[in-house]
């Protein structure tokens, strides 16, 4: 009895301004609260503030500029503000998807923070109606000598892989990167994608009055609790005090309730569904009463419990996984249970809607809590916070001062880089065929996806540029938008739509504000540009320790579509003696580029500049040149440049190529090496070679004939010669080793 | 011919499983593990996936459900019976194949085509491909090292009970050659009666071209045989 | 009633688990590591007065689900 | 010297695994079961002969690799 006597004392207790400061809230915030009850709150009700007026669930700092993203277009049929971003792609089909982070509880525990990453964002489109049919991840660690990176990489690696093999959903294509700007802070982002019926569609909105709020899925313990302000709190040498806080996954849980809520779904049974995840059950409920504009009361003595003798304060803010929240329609009860029966789940009525707008909290027949849901949302606080403008200036490089290297030097500096190695080491622990549907694992620029049953598949990638976006905000947003883009076009598939999760770190920080500001800005020119709308997205904020912040890292997940799908795309050599031709213009920028940083340890200078009307025009010439069957493989330049580019089309197959010196640009290694976008290498048949270049003149697309493909050797006219086979070596041995 | 695919929860493959056999013309039906019987039945398939977790052992708590106690009378009186992965994992574990998984050598999941020499094709699953066809096969995995006491890996060598090794793309049967460190390479057996195959690599992933290969079609085609 | 079990891989079993730990630990520094082998523990409460009850529900909860007498020993604790 | 270390997951950390055992023993037929949680078991041997010394170095290994602290407690027992 000894602990219900701590939860009513507890209740009662008074508000110190340690306790408010414990819970991450500012003074001014607490006066607001005050404000906003009308007297003080008592500690259950405090901890729910802090809940949801915490940077994750309330995107205070965010939510003004969020605002002004491109998030329309006519493919898109639900943008931001829902679990996940829905679009169409045509027959009644349409692709559910989102990305979210999991950077701080990774950091602690890796492999389970992973794991519950992948969960979260897991229910995130399952929750919607959908069936999840393919997980990307973009994972940055520290450098590789970081005496952590090893351990994390490792911990994450097997996190996500042990959730996404359990579940039975193929992990088909990410990103891993290492940069020293993450020893401290690794970023651990997980996005989801999945399909449903255009008419099958699941919204968080809570409708109608006394309707049966029904808690569904695993039981609540006491993890993760300040679960939601630990994302927002900046680390510091205490945070391993909050240790105990972290989750644990169960993904065989998550895989009967992701089976019970589809079976569920399959009739008229359900008003609104949302999952419960950062701050459980409270931004759970409050998001459907606050969506509904209702009230919502709750029993918590109905919640079902892992743990004895819990406290309302605990089982509000408990992280616990794999539940869930349903609000049902009228007399559905009896058969929703019996689905929930038979897959071994709770589902317990723990409550109704009402009419009072407010969130009621009753435990033991009485009122514990009570607050009006606008408290908790739309009143939340908002900050324009301050920011500054990057400044940026253009480094003068003379190649001359440099240490001279030869090309064949830098071009396997650059390939058994740490970044730029193979990455199968990754790939090979995650199960990427489960589902007979993954038409093109990952190793190319987007994975591919046949919509079951259908002969149309999506095409799916992430990227991010994070040493752009330092060194220039604006570009290095636009920048991850067209890299995206590009991915997806060079399997062959329309670009539609992206999600995006901004990785970054103190908001507080001006500077980082800045960077923020500026990089959404970039994001949003490209995306209006483009017409590639954003659909869902996630913030992360306090990236960084001991005011020491992260580069700002957005990361972009793209989703295209084929609508035919005859063969995969890829960036395979297909034939010895086909042309090689290169799309769009090489100015040889080298500032920021792979060749200055492996070979130099050189950092400074601006990214290469976006022209978006050539991004643009070149994309959508491209997809012409596709759809009319002319193009064998593809593949964009990015990281590395137009050298780094070819060696990857041909490590990944049987041939070689054969490459002329530029006829313009005479430095090599600028022209090999530099980094301009809006660029990519297209494989074609000679006797196509008229058709090509027909198309290419009569949309002024600017390209060269830079060679051919040939047997085994991947060549440089009179500069390197080196065997596929020892690039293969050179590109695989660094994991192996690591 | 008719074929069940036993459901068990957090049983992955079983949808996988049941388009290959319906590609290959079964007439398929899924059996929910708590039932209590089994259909008239040709084939039955413990399908892959991770049944319960993979809590405790991997196929330990599949084996103990009641439908298993029915697939093991099905199968002593001689019906057809296909363990993939997490399936034989459970056919171990229910005593009808011998041997046990333990983890893959390196402790990690391994997700790969592989090459699996066939060892012995006189059988009900074998009889299409030729003698030693190397075949390109999915494999994913946590615990797919086979391993079994000296005097079963006699049985199977004299028995001939080995269906397929691990090879590399000559056919050379080495430990390079070996994904997960199982004894003498070996990725699927049979009983004795030959009844029953169990084996870590998914035939049901190499059915369609455009996804993969066509290298498990034959497995599938021999039943009718 | 309170009880740990024990369970240890049998002896000609492969341990590639202990292996890797063993690896790694000395190559973090532990060179007075002889051997090490991993194994499970369960620790089990059944509603029982009687001890020698009580231990035999254990013991066939080991025999009929916990261990796999292929590849695993265990033993029984009283705690 | 040989040494018996049990890693328990912490009270108040999920135990999937555990809960499925559980179940799966309830359905067995064993009603008396009250609990059953999972753990990991380190059976390892060190050559050192002084027992604080060597009880230092297991400790360090738990510590350094064998135990995840955040969610696991660990026990050291001579044996
Ligand atoms: N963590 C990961 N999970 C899955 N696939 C990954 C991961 N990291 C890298 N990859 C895959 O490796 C390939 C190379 O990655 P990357 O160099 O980032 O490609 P790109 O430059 O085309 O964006 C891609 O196919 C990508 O999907
Ligand atoms: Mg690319």
């Amino acid at each position: 009895m000894e602990s219900t006597c701590f939860q009513v004392c507890s209740i009662k207790m008074k508000i110190t301004n340690q306790i408010i400061e414990k819970h991450g809230l500012k003074l001014e915030e607490f006066k607001n609260i005050k404000k906003l009850l009308k007297r003080e709150p008592n500690l259950l009700e405090l901890g729910i503030f802090s809940a949801m007026w915490n940077e994750h669930c309330s995107y205070k700092s965010s939510r003004v500029h969020l605002k002004k993203l491109h998030t329309k277009g006519k493919q898109v049929i639900q943008g931001p503000g829902e679990n996940a971003g829905v679009i169409d792609i045509g027959d009644n089909d349409a692709i559910v998807f989102k990305i979210e982070s999991h950077n701080h509880p990774s950091y602690i525990e890796p492999f389970q923070g992973a794991a519950t990453g992948v969960g979260g964002i897991l229910r995130d489109v399952f929750t919607m109606g959908a069936r999840p049919i393919a997980l990307l991840n973009s994972i940055h660690f520290g450098s590789p000598e970081h005496s952590k990176t090893k351990s994390l990489l490792n911990g994450v690696v097997s996190g996500i892989g042990g959730y996404g093999n359990c579940i039975g959903i193929p992990t088909v294509a990410g990103e891993t990167k290492f940069n020293e700007t993450y020893n401290e802070n690794i970023l651990v982002n997980a996005m989801a994608v999945g399909h449903v019926k255009k008419d099958k569609i699941f919204y968080s909105k809570a409708k109608g009055l006394n309707k049966s709020v029904v808690y569904v899925g695993s039981k609540t313990g006491r993890d993760g609790i300040h679960g939601a302000s630990m994302a927002s709190a900046e680390f510091d040498e205490s945070s391993a005090g909050k240790k105990p806080t972290v989750q644990v996954g169960d993904p065989f849980t998550e895989k009967l309730l992701m089976e019970a809520c589809l079976e569920l779904m399959k009739d008229n049974s359900i008003i609104s569904i949302q999952d419960m995840g950062a701050a459980g059950l409270t931004s759970s409920s409050v998001e459907m009463a606050s969506k509904g504009e209702l009230g919502i009361e709750l029993e918590l003595d109905k919640v079902p419990c892992r743990e004895e003798n819990m406290t309302p304060y605990e089982m509000m803010l408990s992280e616990s996984q794999e539940r869930m929240l349903i609000i049902l329609e009228d007399k559905k009860e009896q058969k929703a249970k019996k689905i929930f029966d038979k897959w071994d789940l709770d589902f317990v009525v723990i409550g109704r809607t009402t009419n009072t707008n407010n969130l009621t909290l009753k435990f033991n027949n009485k009122i514990v809590g009570e607050i009006p849901i606008e408290a908790l949302a739309s009143k939340a606080p908002v900050y324009d916070r301050q920011w500054i403008k990057k400044v940026n200036k253009k480094k003068e490089i003379n190649l001359k001062d440099l240490k001279k290297i030869k090309i064949e030097e830098a071009l396997i500096k650059i390939l058994s880089s740490p970044n730029h190695s193979n990455k199968s080491w990754v790939t090979n622990q995650y199960d990427q065929s489960v589902m007979c549907d993954t038409v093109q694992k990952s190793g190319s620029d987007a994975a591919i996806i046949r919509i079951h049953n259908k002969d149309k598949a999506i095409a799916v990638t992430v990227d991010s540029s994070a040493n752009y976006c330092k060194s220039h905000p604006i570009t290095g947003g636009k920048q991850v938008v067209c890299e995206n883009w590009r991915n997806l076009i060079t399997v062959g598939a329309k670009p539609l739509a992206i999600t995006n999760c901004l990785n970054f770190g103190n908001p507080e920080n001006k500077e980082v504000m800045g960077e923020f500001v500026e990089c959404l800005q970039g994001i949003k020119e490209a995306c209006e540009f483009l017409g590639f709308p954003v659909v869902s997205g996630n913030v992360s904020f306090y990236n960084g320790t001991n005011n020491k912040n992260i580069y700002p890292t957005p990361v972009i997940g793209g989703v295209g579509l084929i609508k035919k799908l005859s063969y995969p795309l890829n960036h395979s050599f297909k034939k010895e003696n086909n042309i090689l031709l290169l799309i769009g213009k090489t100015f040889g920028h080298l500032e920021q580029s792979c060749f200055l940083k492996e070979n130099y340890s050189i950092n400074e200078g601006m990214p290469p500049e976006i022209n978006l009307l050539n991004e643009k025009n070149n994309g959508e010439t491209l997809i012409k040149l596709i759809e009319k069957n002319l193009i064998l493989s593809s593949h964009d330049i990015s990281n590395g440049g137009l050298i780094t580019a070819l060696s990857e089309m041909s490590i990944s197959s049987n041939y070689g190529a054969k490459i002329q010196k530029p006829k313009k640009l005479t430095n090599l290694f600028k022209y090999f090496f530099g980094e301009d976008q809006a660029r990519y290498i297209i494989e074609i048949d000679t006797d196509n070679l008229p058709k090509v270049e027909k198309i290419l003149k009569d949309n002024n697309i600017y390209y060269e004939n830079i060679g051919y493909t040939q047997k085994k050797y991947f060549e440089i006219e009179g500069e390197l010669r080196i065997s596929n086979k020892d690039l293969f070596k050179i590109n695989n041995e660094w994991y192996n080793s690591y | 011919m008719k074929s069940s695919v036993i459901v068990f929860p957090g049983s992955n493959c079983d949808r996988d499983i049941a388009i290959a056999l319906e590609k290959m013309q079964f007439k398929n039906q899924m059996v929910w593990h708590k039932e209590t019987k089994l259909p008239k039945t040709d084939l039955i398939v413990v399908p892959g996936g991770f049944s319960y977790g993979d809590y405790l052992r991997s196929g330990a708590i599949a084996g103990k459900s009641f439908i298993i106690d029915e697939v093991i009378k099905a199968a002593n009186l001689g019906c057809l019976v296909l363990g993939i992965c997490n399936g034989f994992q459970i056919l171990t574990e229910t005593g009808l194949l011998k041997g046990t998984l333990l983890k893959n050598k390196n402790l990690k999941f391994i997700n790969k085509d592989v090459n699996l020499k066939v060892m012995n094709n006189y059988t009900r699953f074998t009889n299409k491909y030729k003698k030693e066809k190397i075949l390109k096969i999915n494999i994913a995995h946590n615990e797919g090292n086979f391993f079994t006491d000296a005097n079963h890996i006699e049985e199977l060598k004299k028995e001939n009970l080995i269906a397929f090794k691990y090879c590399d793309e000559k056919g050379n049967i080495n430990e390079d050659s070996n994904p997960n460190g199982s004894l003498d390479n070996i990725a699927g057996i049979f009983n004795t009666n030959k009844n029953i195959l169990g084996m870590m690599p998914h035939p049901e992933r190499m059915v369609d071209e455009l996804i993969s290969n066509k290298d498990g079609v034959n497995l599938f085609s021999s039943l009718f045989n | 009633m309170k009880f740990s079990v024990i369970i240890t891989l049998k002896k000609d079993v492969l341990d590639p688990q202990g292996k890797v730990v063993q690896n790694t630990l000395v190559n973090m520094g532990m060179s007075n590591l002889k051997s090490i082998r991993q194994g499970k523990h369960f620790e089990i409460e059944v509603d029982e007065n009687d001890q020698s009850t009580a231990e035999r529900k254990v013991d066939m909860m080991c025999k009929k689900l916990l261990v796999n007498l292929i590849i695993e020993d265990y033993k029984i604790y009283k705690i």
